[in-house]
């Protein structure tokens, strides 16, 4: 490429935050679950923001994909974990969540992506719901009681690993999945799909008669975003938590928290949901600590200031204002 | 640069704010704290307050009656940390283990109901910490073989025994059972278990089927039901909608000889909700106000006697609460789980959770609550369940006879 | 062999026939003024020409390719390219990424990646007068300059036929002259025939195009060269008789 | 026998349905003019439900009597939520007024979680019922449907009579044409929602003469999700649209229950709730404009 390396300068904000949060979580273990916490909303930001922020639909069913994905972790540990796979099973379980999310998503993205605007936004709700209503009441994979594998798990490798995986190497693993999010932004947001996505999301119809195909990178978005997801939920709820309740996982409150963290850090940014991540994570656990049972009382009007009063999204602001500074290179 | 700058900031803010406790020398133990990430918020809120109120009274007691937590003859003051994790998974995690390394408690509690249980289990596991469970009533958490859980709510399995028993005495001919509940697992466990018993006593299962959460309307499952033609039904799942299956029961005008709604019916708000329709309305409590358990009958059983007796709780509980309000098993079974810590740690002589553990698998007791006991797994084998109902705008115990407060109404009054 | 061939096209939006049974052939390099009043359904010919609804009826030849069924993208990337009469630059791109995405997603676009889009999009830029305002959001540029950078993204989509719909709306005569002069160079360097909708300026129709097609209520009432047409009686009627019907109907 | 239980059903079906259409209705006229989906719903359909029960329990006003306060204070409610958020929200993406009016909604689920506690809390008002046979019909749900038929024909002759509700259908079809007859569009905008939250509230007093019992600050959730589903069949911009949608809503629920139930191993209730949600899809691919509507 022309520009070669200084295009993909941005991502080094991302790798320095993430390298700090990681950081700190080794050098204050103490505080791990916390990071762990401010992760994963970094990975859901980040994640729904790859569909939502650069394609401007808003998939307000989005949890389906992490909930998906954490049955697919969960049906690996539970059922193969005494066929002596030892890690093998967590593996499996990934493969399983992205397979589970694509499918899925592939099945959505044929229907919905034919609507638009609130008529999509409707329709993944529909798909959402409709999902976990069709596993409680076919009893797919238990139905209504779930998956409790801890057991499982710790048969199958071992209680050290068990416990070292859920506390550890499963947030590692919402790193990694938000990490690759973000890489995978910039490097959509580099190449022709960026361009395309940037397009469709300005006018539709412009962008079919400047000869591209919608349809196709719509349905590229949604893909990788929905993996992204399947991942997540695989790592941050199921080897996590070690147990998956379909009423627990399909909870449409996730995905208000996915466009909370998209909206205030700016959506369509790189760096905005990191930041959107990391503000409402901290002052949500503040809140829990400082007033308990008063949290949503704070943060809803909050909110609806913000979005009154920043409709780009504090990165996305910070991205007009320092557009020729030096400095504007590294904020996208 | 400046939004790194920001979030740089906004970290540093963080680890400061946690990391400062964390940083001091560790003194010699001054107090025994108990952590408790409890829903304050969400769909459990009413559950946690009730938790945190039946919590705060037992603490009190402890300190103040009690005189602190006797180790070693010394006498230690107990101390209660609570945070509220808005009924969500994830904020388990974080909460507990923010109780566990920055605040340095030395026991932690479980949040209400039985998925926020598992949540927190591979933390506390982790940091091989008491984990106790006033709220978590799945069989399967005991199945996970997790060493650090402690139980004090009854598990699902063994709610209806007591309901089926009585049936069985008092009408050695009804036979035609229905079971309509919620769709969780919770309500499965324990209507799995009630069939279990069902069949044994030789009941006929004659209707089973599920409702989804939060569901709005019950008329079709009821129709359906009606046509099954029970005498007797089981059922419920949470609060509302055990409020609505009896309204709707009312409205189809569907007579039985016995309705017994797990959850809901043992709440106060039942009674104000439904009025003279709660009149007859059963259920399993883990607790109620006006059992009989005292320092005497502690005596006759040759168990030990902890903590305050019941009318001494229910005063400590309208302190703590500052509400005119009678408790009920949420609160009674979290404040029967600190009761159960105390006595464990002073056996123990220790804080030493593992030391704590293994006196926990030896205790056995009486409080207000009732007996206490687990078996090796964690799982609560030691304490009955009372079954109650509603006379007269009021909830009796009439179940186990040796603890009723007035004889049942069988066949319930029919609606008008 | 004619660049683009339609037969018999008609298009109906509920009860209303918005074009009429229309044929007409485009040949190479050729310039069309497509004329007509407000709703005599010159929009929705263009709309029909590069797909952004199907014709109902009739066919559709571009370069001996049945375009009838294709969708919009893909007649677009046979190299049909199009402006619209409101301009709708993609608001919070920068000017060169509007051209630049002309550039990778157009005629051409399977080969032109992103860098190549750029130096494209650098040119038009260069060639439209747009320099001061490169790497401006296209949202905050005032019409005419939308409009410029709209017929730049256009060309940089490399087509064959350019349907500039409106083009020379609101500009003064000045602007005109030179927009007529610019397009007949790049008509003759790139060799892109162009279909210029026009409602009123005869300045340009008659400084551009060598033919001009007369539409009417949705019908082809003339098709002939320029200079007939201008003194065409039935032409002059559409324009000064002021036919009522002619409100009524959808452009 | 199964028969007489379909029957039964179906019947229990259109009186829920038309309950379930009059709580839509607000939802529609709010989508039809300002094209904003209120996310919120369901928290304004709770305001209802304790609007009746406190003026029942503390004045001992009957439910019925209460739907010209709830009017009055959804409209209220509809006004201070409009000019604080909404209106700056229009022209904005669809991101921000979903989340503005999620937002709304938990606002008003956590105040009233700190005036009445999360308490489920119920009322009893009781006015006997009608037994015919294969089913039972209380009295109360018999009103709530009449109530809830008749503040749907009120709303239609105030659109189609009244020189305001004419006005605002001008906005529903378009904008600019309204501008252009000298609408104030604005104006129409901040009524439309006023009276659409104001519609919403109402209908949750009906509801709980429907189901006077498990009221509390939670309980809208489900609600929300219902009320999508039967505006789509409506054709999610038409206000009495939303009305048959609620019927069609209740018979399909109600129906599709009792045919579940002859398939083994299906939970035949989280059946229907499946049922609903893929005819949602169903209809947003194939009739967007909903059942009614011809086009």
């Amino acid at each position: 490429m022309m520009n070669g390396y200084r295009a993909y300068l941005p991502i080094l904000p991302v790798a320095a935050t993430y390298a700090l949060l990681l950081g700190i979580g080794v050098v204050s273990p103490d505080h791990w679950q916390l990071i762990a916490q401010l992760a994963f909303y970094c990975a859901l930001g980040q994640a729904f923001n790859l569909f939502m922020g650069m394609t401007g639909y808003v998939d307000f069913g989005y949890v389906a994909f992490l909930g998906i994905g954490t049955y697919g972790m969960a049906v690996s540990i539970y059922t193969l974990s005494d066929k002596g796979l030892g890690i093998g099973v967590v593996l499996i379980g990934l493969v399983l969540a992205a397979i589970f999310s694509l499918g899925l998503s592939l099945a959505v993205g044929a229907v919905a992506l034919r609507l638009r605007g609130a008529y999509f936004a409707i329709a993944t709700i529909g798909v959402n719901e409709g999902f976990r209503y069709l596993l409680e009441g076919a009893r797919i994979w238990n139905g209504a009681d779930g998956i409790i594998f801890s057991r499982h798990l710790r048969q199958g490798v071992g209680r050290q690993t068990a416990m070292a995986l859920s506390t550890w190497w499963a947030d590692i693993l919402v790193f990694g999945v938000a990490f690759l999010a973000a890489v995978l932004t910039l490097v959509y947001m580099r190449n022709k799909v960026g361009y395309a996505l940037l397009a469709l999301r300005e006018d539709e119809d412009a962008a079919k008669v400047m000869g591209i195909n919608v349809t196709r990178y719509k349905i590229i978005a949604f893909i990788t975003s929905a993996i992204l997801a399947g991942l997540l939920g695989a790592s941050a709820w199921a080897l996590k938590l070690t147990y998956v309740y379909p009423s627990d996982v399909f909870a449409i409150h996730y995905t208000v928290e996915a466009i909370i963290i998209v909206l205030l850090g700016g959506a369509g940014t790189l760096l905005g949901p990191i930041f959107g991540a990391l503000t409402y994570g901290a002052a949500k656990y503040f809140l829990a600590i400082v007033l308990p049972g008063f949290q949503l009382l704070i943060f809803a009007p909050v909110i609806i200031a913000i979005i009154v009063l920043f409709p780009d999204g504090t990165v996305g602001l910070l991205k007009k204002r320092l557009r020729d500074t030096p400095l504007g290179k590294f904020i996208i | 640069m400046k939004t790194n700058r920001l979030s740089i900031g906004l970290l540093i803010l963080t680890a400061l704010l946690c990391g400062f406790p964390s940083l001091l020398p560790a003194a010699a133990l001054k107090r025994i704290v108990i952590g408790h990430p409890e829903a304050l918020s969400g769909q459990y809120a009413k559950a946690g307050e009730q938790a945190i109120g039946g919590i705060q009274a037992a603490v009190e007691w402890v300190n103040t009656v009690h005189g602190g937590v006797r180790i070693e003859g010394r006498q230690i003051p107990l101390d209660y940390k609570f945070y509220d994790c808005e009924s969500r998974k994830e904020s388990v995690t974080s909460l507990l283990e923010r109780l566990i390394t920055s605040d340095k408690v030395h026991f932690t509690m479980a949040p209400y109901s039985s998925g926020l249980t598992l949540a927190g289990a591979p933390v506390t596991e982790k940091y091989g910490m008491i984990y106790l469970n006033h709220g978590g009533a799945s069989d399967k958490i005991f199945e996970q073989g997790f060493e650090y859980i402690v139980q004090t709510i009854g598990p699902g399995s063994q709610y209806h025994a007591g309901t089926l028993e009585m049936i069985r005495h008092l009408d050695p001919k009804a036979k035609r059972l229905a079971l309509a509940y919620e769709d969780s697992e919770f309500a499965r466990s324990v209507m799995d278990g009630a069939e279990a018993k069902a069949k044994q006593l030789g009941f006929q299962i004659v209707f089973k089927r599920t409702y989804p959460q939060a569901v709005a309307d019950l008329t079709p499952l009821l129709s359906d039901l009606k046509a099954s033609n029970p005498e007797i039904v089981l059922g419920g799942g949470h609060f509302q909608d055990g409020q609505l299956l009896n309204k709707q029961l009312a409205d189809l005008k569907i007579n039985v000889k016995l309705l017994s709604l797990i959850a809901a019916a043992t709440l106060p708000a039942f009674g104000n909700a439904l009025g003279p329709l709660a009149e007859g309305v059963m259920g399993p409590s883990h607790w109620e106000y006006g059992v009989t358990f005292s320092p005497e009958a502690a005596q006759k059983n040759e168990l030990p006697w902890i903590g305050p007796e019941q009318d001494e709780f229910v005063n400590l509980f309208k302190k703590a609460t500052g509400q005119e309000l009678i408790p009920d098993y949420h609160a009674a079974e979290a404040a029967a789980a600190v009761l159960a810590l105390v006595a464990a740690v002073e056996k123990a002589g220790s804080v030493d959770s593992d030391l704590v553990r293994k006196a926990f698998g030896e205790l056995e007791f009486m409080s207000f609550y009732g007996t206490w006991k687990i078996d090796a797994t964690g799982k609560q084998v030691g304490h009955d369940m009372v079954d109650v109902q509603w006379q007269q705008g009021e909830r009796k115990i009439v179940w186990p006879l040796a603890t009723k407060t007035a004889d049942v109404v069988y066949p319930k009054p029919r609606f008008k | 062999m004619p660049l683009l061939k339609v037969r018999n096209v008609t298009k109906c939006f509920g009860g209303l026939v918005a074009v009429n049974n229309i044929s007409l052939e485009i040949r190479h390099g050729e310039t069309l003024a497509l004329v007509g009043p407000n709703g005599a359904g010159k929009t929705t010919l263009f709309n029909l020409l590069n797909g952004v609804f199907p014709a109902d009826e009739g066919q559709i030849i571009f370069e001996d390719v049945d375009v009838t069924h294709f969708p919009a993208y893909r007649r677009a990337h046979l190299g049909i390219g199009r402006t619209f009469q409101i301009p709708r630059p993609f608001n919070s791109a920068t000017v060169r990424e509007n051209i630049a995405i002309g550039g990778m997603f157009g005629a051409a676009g399977s080969e032109i990646d992103v860098d190549r889009a750029m130096a494209m999009a650098d040119h038009y830029i260069e060639v439209m007068g747009l320099s001061p305002h490169r790497d401006k959001p296209a949202g905050g540029l005032t019409p005419i300059e939308k409009k410029l950078v709209e017929i730049a993204r256009a060309l940089a989509m490399k087509p064959r036929l350019l349907l500039m719909d409106e083009a020379m709306a609101g500009m003064n005569p000045k602007d005109i002259d030179k927009m007529v002069a610019f397009l007949k160079e790049i008509r003759e360097t790139e060799g892109i025939a162009i279909v210029a909708m026009v409602e009123h300026i005869m300045r340009a129709v008659s400084g551009l195009a060598e033919r001009v097609l007369v539409m009417h209520q949705g019908a082809k009432l003339v098709d002939e060269p320029t200079r007939e047409a201008l003194s065409d009686p039935r032409v002059i009627e559409v324009y000064l008789g002021k036919p009522p019907e002619a409100d009524h109907a959808h452009g | 026998m199964i028969f007489e239980q379909l029957s039964g059903n179906l019947l229990q079906g259109v009186i829920l349905g038309g309950v379930y259409g009059m709580a839509t209705m607000g939802l529609s006229l709010i989508f039809g003019v300002l094209k904003v989906v209120n996310v919120g719903h369901g928290a304004f359909i709770m305001v209802g439900a304790y609007v009746a029960l406190t003026l029942f329990q503390t004045f001992g006003v009957a439910p019925p009597l209460a739907v010209p306060a709830a009017m009055v204070i959804g409209m209220a409610l509809g006004m201070v939520f409009y000019y604080s958020a909404i209106r700056k929200l229009l022209k904005g993406p669809e991101l921000a007024s979903l989340l503005a009016t999620f937002s709304c909604g938990v606002i008003l689920e956590e105040v009233c979680k700190q005036l009445f506690t999360s308490e489920a809390r119920g009322y009893n008002w009781e006015l006997g019922k009608l037994d015919l046979g294969f089913t039972v019909l209380p009295h109360a749900k018999l009103l709530a449907f009449g109530g809830s038929a008749l503040i749907g024909i009120l709303l239609y002759l105030w659109f189609h009579k009244t020189r305001a509700g004419m006005a605002m259908r001008c906005v529903v079809e378009s904008d600019e044409g309204a501008r252009v007859c000298g609408i104030d569009v604005d104006w129409e905008y901040a009524l439309s929602f006023s009276i659409g939250i104001g519609l919403t509230v109402v209908s949750g007093v009906l509801l709980t003469m429907f189901i006077p019992v498990g009221i509390n600050p939670y309980m809208g959730g489900s609600y929300t999700l219902k009320a999508f589903v039967i505006a789509v069949l409506g054709g999610l911009a038409s206000p009495y649209g939303a009305f048959f949608g609620g019927l069609v809503f209740g018979l399909i629920e109600n129906g599709s229950y009792t045919l579940f139930a002859q398939i083994p191993g299906l939970e035949p209730f989280a059946m229907t709730r499946f049922f609903s949600f893929a005819m949602l899809l169903v209809i947003l691919l194939l009739r967007p404009t909903g059942l009614l509507k011809a086009k």
